[in-house]
């Protein structure tokens, strides 16, 4: 067949701290006769904080990208012409929820255009067909075709597959798709070799951005994962968001010292550990830019991981003096707002 | 059009208490139909039209005022038809120069303008004055009732009609799917409120149901079809084969003893037992006759075997034997198919089927029964050891909207009973978690208070999960339940070693087919639906087909005997009447326009429609004519005419619901 | 009650007004008070009021006490309780709304959770993208100082991992993004 | 359009068994619906007779509305499925006389469906709506 394309909203965060995750997501598109095709000038979904402030401009600026991408779809034999990819599961919910209020909710629909055509765009509700990554993967592909690319089964490595919440929930998915116990993510692992640990936390919450409201709640959603994971003897927690791999990976020394514990499972994202199982290297991948070291684990299947780059990466003098890496405030904000003004 | 200036018609607009006066201004209506619809000589209103009172302002107005023609606007006639034709019929008018006008379900409950209600309700009022002009003094057709009865579904609802109605003489057909009597409720070790065993008072009643002399068993036997109507169906039942010849089978149970195939039992021990390929549900069988389960016989599966023939002692077991198909005729049908239960499987977050010791209340009827697998032992999946601690979780696919909306009636109750099983046989902790205790029936709520004096805990919340995943310590190895304590407003984390749900009951899978069978249709949920929710209960909308039991919504099981009962005793009446008058509603040719064309002839479903080659004419049979008018709408010459729905009336009926002065009334 | 919210009418009772702030249908009315959700609430622990709380109070017109709370804060909108809720009530949805309204009085004491995401939009709003940990390293700063401490070795590792960007890009778009904000607020505005 | 104060009056011929109960379930249920349908109880569907709808039309209604027990649910067995091909060739015949589709409704709803009858009247109420007026009567005169 040819090449299937789709509009992709790749997210903020998978601009930078999930940079691996786009990486790996565009690594395994091509073998699989995908083309995601980036939507022109897509902004910040809101994230759960836009609406948590105002709710008809965070629907405004979610839809805005809607408009974004059903002005140019990335033209395509099949039906998928509007399918619209996000890898991120918090952008996902938010498009595909706009869409959807947008649909059942005529005067938010009504509001929302207003505001829009302030902008010079406009979005007729359900031009576009909002779809989660790993939703295309697991329905679009298929475990026969993913089989077909795999050289280097992931024999041996114990995975917990995590879901997290924002794409097993609400009931926004039109795919097959159970909220509390879904078996997506296990099968596609299973199918590229791995052993899929019965993980019952898989769709539990990450605890989303608790960890800067309180610490206490958000170490404790993020400790019940990981020592669920441990529990089950899981060398990896494979994740399908950004949101999900940073409370995980990047937190997850800080829980530690906050329970004093010791936990120690990597995180990675299904897309790389599709990326392995298919034989690329693990560099092309983005593995080695998760915090929990996740080399010991892949040394399992035979995966050369190389060192992680002290020497590129933030220049030197900021490693000598002691000093945090963090922007100044006041000047900053001030900075934003003077160039904002055109 | 002569009869238009003979026909003196009285109007009765009825308040219905304020049912209809609350929106439509009866008064008015009453006042405009006497002064504009024709033929009206008396037009009145009052409180309660099927009041006696108001039934004899209309037999009063037929003597005083000579009326010949009678309309009725008040609630549906499928409610008071019957009560104003017999109010005409004492009167000395024929009862069908009455005609009824439903203005409170079509009118006042369904619109809240006062202004538009009354308008339709003139609206509808015409029309019925237009039509009633028409109709023709008609007699009843009488049918002889078939004294035999066919009672499908062999648990304890159609046992106790099945009981009552061959006491009292009548033959009855007994059907049952399973290889036994007995249903649910042989299931069962205690039955709440008074916990007494099942066994001891079902048994009984299998017994003599099994024995009476009035009562055909046809057990391991489905209906396949059903043809004709009240008074006289005539049945189909496929009787699937036992391979066991019963006139030589003397039920001793060798056969099960040497049969080598075990095999899951999925339906009597709900999963959680063992049976033979050639087995008896239960010990107490009725009949005591087994059956050979052919999907799972050796010897049907692999052409050798045959322990059972070997040790047979009296030669009974019959490998060739084929389904049988009986036929049979009966005057009334009564229905008592019973329920499902609610798959737990479906709420995944309870875990059960990936949690071992999460059970399902069928399971733990078989855990606690005597007869049961464990010989009533309350002990873990593991089969030995005993819980310490133990959760019931009310409401499991009830009462939400993901499952089942409506409530299980039977399931507060049930789970009171288990609790009170669990501290009985283990002394463990036991926790209920509910929404709401609904105890409301004759020494239920004594039940509940008796069951707290044991130190039942309570807990108000539904639960939200069941989970192994431990957080804190003292949760490993245990199932968590986690919940919002709602008395509390504090989220709990309750460890215990086993959960029971109380699943919901369901409607039959296959409900929705067995009401197409009988004629009869099924709720939004799913349940028979009958004809009156509060007056007629156990019958339906289709003249001799009666409902009992679960199967016409969830209930415990006093209401399933009461309902058997009650269905019965209506049964019994039409059998004493010997026979039934039916609607005079009967299509019939006039030979003289009749064209011969032939072209109703395969209208007709019930072979009612004959063409007589000699006079080259179609004849129609008013014994199979059903009334449904088909033909008559198809006739080209207008050769066939309907009864009580004729042309003319419906005709007039239209230019009486369309008069153009209410039109613009509507429009204003 | 049903259907699409209505154009916020005069006098509200506190109910009303919460269900006219939800898009699409709340059906708080609906709630049976049965504590799926609070049940279900990975951070109900913590929360001053379940959700199922929080409702009851709603009904009873406790306004203040309910804007006051901090359980629409400690959502972490995993919407648990909205897709078990055997009464289909739009929970998620409703915490959003609360959210928002505790903002305009200032209800809510902490203001710790307020303002993560003031400076999240306050990212959006003038690059069009934000990023996580600029934001977190930020709102540390002024809430947490020493939280900084605790989190240092990975400020560190995400920097020298490369996942670390002090600001964010901005997109070509902005002035039209900044136009579409400035409207749909206005609308808003009319609508409170 | 709605709103224009036109009120279109509509002739319903409910089946006796199904359709006629499932008016009575709505009204027990006090579902509120459009009140401009009056409707005319006949014992099966399959007893419409064509020239019912077009003596509707001819008298001044401005839709027709029918309605029976779904197809394999007939009291009569099949006797809808004959109600269902009569529709069919009617609409033709509608459609030379220049009759909307919208104007002539088939509508199946069982004794327990109420609200998907009442949901269905308001429907059609505001499609006709939006079709404005028919006027035959008048033309009929004129």
């Amino acid at each position: 067949m040819t090449d299937t394309r789709y509009s992709y909203f790749p997210g903020c965060s998978l601009e930078r701290n999930a940079e691996a995750y786009h990486k790996s997501s565009m690594a395994i598109a091509g073998p699989l006769g995908l083309e995601f095709v980036e939507i022109e000038d897509w902004n910040c979904c809101g994230a759960t904080e836009y609406i948590s402030l105002h709710m008809l401009a965070s629907y405004a600026i979610i839809a805005r990208n809607l408009a974004q991408a059903a002005r140019h779809s990335p033209g395509n034999s099949q039906a998928s012409a509007h399918d619209l990819v996000a890898p991120c599961s918090a952008c996902y919910l938010n498009l595909s929820k706009c869409d959807k209020y947008m649909r059942t909710d005529a005067d938010l629909a009504e509001k929302v255009n207003l505001a829009l055509a302030a902008g010079g765009l406009s979005y007729k509700p359900g031009s576009v067909h909002v779809r989660h990554l790993l939703d295309v993967l697991v329905n679009d592909v298929g475990c026969s075709k993913m089989k077909a690319q795999v050289t280097r089964p992931l024999k041996g490595l114990r995975v917990a597959p995590y879901y997290g919440c924002l794409i097993s929930r609400p009931g926004l998915r039109t795919d097959e798709h159970d909220p509390e116990y879904p078996t997506s993510l296990d099968d596609l692992l299973a199918c590229l070799g791995a052993e899929v640990v019965d993980f019952p936390l898989k769709t539990h919450c990450c605890g989303g951005h608790m960890t800067q409201i309180s610490e206490g709640t958000g170490f404790e959603l993020i400790r019940r994962l990981v020592k669920g994971a441990a529990d089950y003897h899981a060398d990896v927690i494979v994740t399908v968001c950004p949101m999900c791999q940073l409370n995980l990976d990047a937190f997850q020394g800080a829980m530690n010292r906050y329970f004093k514990t010791a936990y120690h499972v990597p995180v990675l994202y299904f897309t790389q550990m599709m990326g392995l199982a298919f034989g690329r290297d693990a560099a092309s991948l983005g593995i080695g830019a998760e915090l929990v070291d996740a080399r010991p684990a892949l040394a399992k299947i035979g995966v050369e991981v190389p060192p992680p780059p002290e020497a590129e990466g933030a220049p030197k003098r900021k490693r000598d003096d002691k000093s945090l890496p963090m922007p100044k405030m006041p000047k900053h904000e001030a900075a934003a707002t003077r160039e904002a003004k055109p | 059009m002569k009869r238009l200036d003979e026909a003196r018609v009285g109007v009765y607009v009825c308040h219905c208490g304020s049912n209809i006066s609350a929106t439509v201004d009866v008064e008015n209506v009453a006042k405009w139909a006497g002064e504009n619809l024709p033929n009206v000589i008396c037009a009145r209103d009052n409180k309660f039209m099927c009041s006696s009172l108001g039934q004899e302002l209309i037999e009063k107005d037929i003597k005083e005022q000579g009326l010949t023609r009678v309309v009725v606007a008040a609630c549906s006639p499928h409610l008071h038809e019957a009560t104003f034709r017999g109010a005409c019929q004492r009167a000395g008018l024929n009862p069908y120069l009455f005609d009824m006008v439903s203005i409170r379900e079509q009118v006042s409950w369904v619109i809240s303008d006062r202004a538009i209600a009354t308008e339709k309700a003139k609206a509808l009022i015409s029309g019925g004055v237009r039509r009633v002009i028409h109709n023709e003094p008609l007699e009843p057709i009488l049918v002889d009732i078939n004294p035999n009865v066919l009672v499908v579904g062999g648990g304890i609802a159609g046992i106790q009609a099945a009981l009552e109605i061959a006491d009292s003489g009548s033959h009855v057909y007994l059907v049952e799917r399973e290889p036994s009597l007995g249903g649910h409720m042989a299931q069962f070790d205690k039955t709440f409120p008074t916990l007494d065993c099942s066994a001891c008072i079902l048994t009984p009643k299998m017994y003599s149901a099994g024995n009476h002399k009035n009562i055909t068993l046809l057990t391991y036997s489905e209906v396949e079809k059903v043809d004709g109507f009240i008074g006289n169906f005539t049945v189909k039942i496929r009787q699937r084969a036992r391979k066991v010849k019963i006139e030589l089978c003397t039920g001793c149970g060798a056969c099960e003893e040497k049969c080598p195939k075990k095999v899951v039992d999925d339906v009597f021990e709900a999963g959680l037992g063992f049976r033979k390929a050639i087995y008896r549900p239960f010990p107490q069988a009725v009949p005591k006759y087994p059956v050979i389960d052919v999907e799972n016989c050796t010897f049907f599966q692999r052409g050798t075997c045959k322990a059972c023939e070997k040790f047979c002692p009296t030669g009974a077991i019959d490998f060739k034997q084929e389904d049988e198909i009986i036929t049979v005729n009966v005057g009334n049908v009564i229905l008592a198919t019973g329920f499902d239960l609610f798959d737990s499987r479906r709420i995944p977050q309870y875990g059960y089927g990936r949690l071992a010791n999460v059970f399902t209340s069928l399971e733990f009827e078989r855990l606690s029964n005597a007869a049961g697998p464990t010989g009533g032992k309350v002990v873990l999946r593991d089969g030995v050891t005993v819980p310490q601690s133990v959760a019931i979780v009310h409401c499991a696919g009830s009462r939400d909207r993901n499952y089942n909306k409506y409530c299980s009636a039977i399931c507060c109750m049930q789970s009171l009973k288990f609790a009170h099983l669990v501290k009985e046989r283990t002394g463990a902790r036991v926790y209920n978690f509910y929404i709401d205790i609904r105890t409301s029936a004759k020494a239920y709520d004594e039940f509940y208070q008796h069951i707290i004096e044991e130190g039942i805990l309570f807990v108000r919340g539904k639960v939200a999960e069941v989970t192994d995943a431990a957080r804190l310590s003292g949760e490993e190895g245990k199932l968590i339940v986690q919940v919002e304590d709602t008395l509390v407003g504090k989220q709990r984390r309750i460890p215990v070693d086993m959960v029971i749900l109380s699943a919901g009951l369901e409607p039959r899978h296959d409900a929705k087919e067995v009401g197409k069978k009988f004629g009869i249709s099924c709720s939004m949920d799913g349940w028979f639906i009958e004809r009156h929710p509060k007056l007629d209960p156990v019958a339906t909308m289709t003249d001799g087909i009666f409902i009992a039991g679960a199967c016409q919504g969830p209930k415990d099981i006093p209401a399933a005997v009461s309902q058997g009962a009650a269905a019965a005793a209506r049964v019994q009446g039409l059998i004493s009447q010997r026979q039934i008058s039916l609607e005079p509603v009967r299509a019939s040719v006039d030979a003289e326009k009749c064209s011969g064309c032939r072209i109703c002839n395969t209208m007709c479903p019930f072979n009612a429609i004959a063409f007589l080659a000699d006079r080259q004419v179609t004849e129609i049979n008013p014994a199979l004519c059903q009334g449904c008018g088909t033909c008559v709408s198809a006739c080209p010459a207008g050769a066939i005419t309907g009864t009580h729905f004729s042309n003319e009336q419906i005709m007039a009926q239209i230019e009486g619901v369309l008069m153009l002065d209410l039109r613009q009334m509507a429009m204003a | 009650m049903a259907g699409p919210v209505p154009s916020v009418p005069e006098r509200l009772s506190f109910l009303d007004a919460v269900q006219a702030r939800t898009p699409g249908e709340s059906r708080l009315l609906m709630c049976i008070q049965c504590g799926t959700c609070g049940g279900s609430c990975p951070s109900g622990a913590d929360m001053q009021h379940t959700p199922r709380h929080i409702f009851a109070m709603i009904r009873a017109d406790m306004r203040d006490e309910v804007l006051s709370s901090n359980t629409p804060w400690y959502c972490v909108s995993c919407y648990f309780c909205t897709v078990r809720c055997p009464q289909d009530v739009h929970i998620t949805d409703i915490m959003y709304t609360l959210k928002r309204m505790s903002l305009v009085g200032h209800s809510y004491d902490s203001s710790t959770a307020p303002d993560f995401s003031k400076m999240f939009i306050n990212w959006v709003e003038n690059y069009g993208r934000a990023f996580e940990l600029g934001l977190m390293s930020q709102h540390m700063l002024r809430h947490n100082p020493l939280g900084v401490f605790k989190i240092a070795d990975m400020g560190i590792g995400m920097v020298t991992k490369g996942r670390m960007a002090f600001t964010p890009k901005r997109i070509q778009g902005i002035a039209g993004l900044k136009q579409i904000i400035a409207k749909a607020k206005e609308l808003e505005e009319s609508h409170d | 359009m709605p709103g224009n104060g036109f009120e279109p009056v509509i002739v319903g011929f409910t089946c006796n068994w199904c359709s006629y109960r499932a008016a009575d379930t709505a009204g027990m249920a006090r579902i509120k619906y459009a009140p401009n349908v009056r409707l005319i109880r006949l014992m099966c569907s399959g007893r419409l007779d064509p020239q019912f709808v077009l003596k509707a039309l001819a008298e001044g209604a401005d839709a027709v509305f029918i309605s029976g027990c779904h197809p394999g649910d007939c009291h009569y067995i099949e006797q809808n499925y004959k109600t269902m091909r009569r529709y069919e060739l009617l609409k033709r015949t509608l459609a030379q006389l220049g009759i909307e589709d919208g104007r002539v409704k088939l509508v199946w709803a069982s004794a327990a469906e109420g609200a998907i009858l009442a949901e269905e009247i308001n429907k059609m109420v505001a499609e006709v709506k939006a079709l404005g007026p028919l006027n035959w009567k008048l033309e009929a005169r004129s």
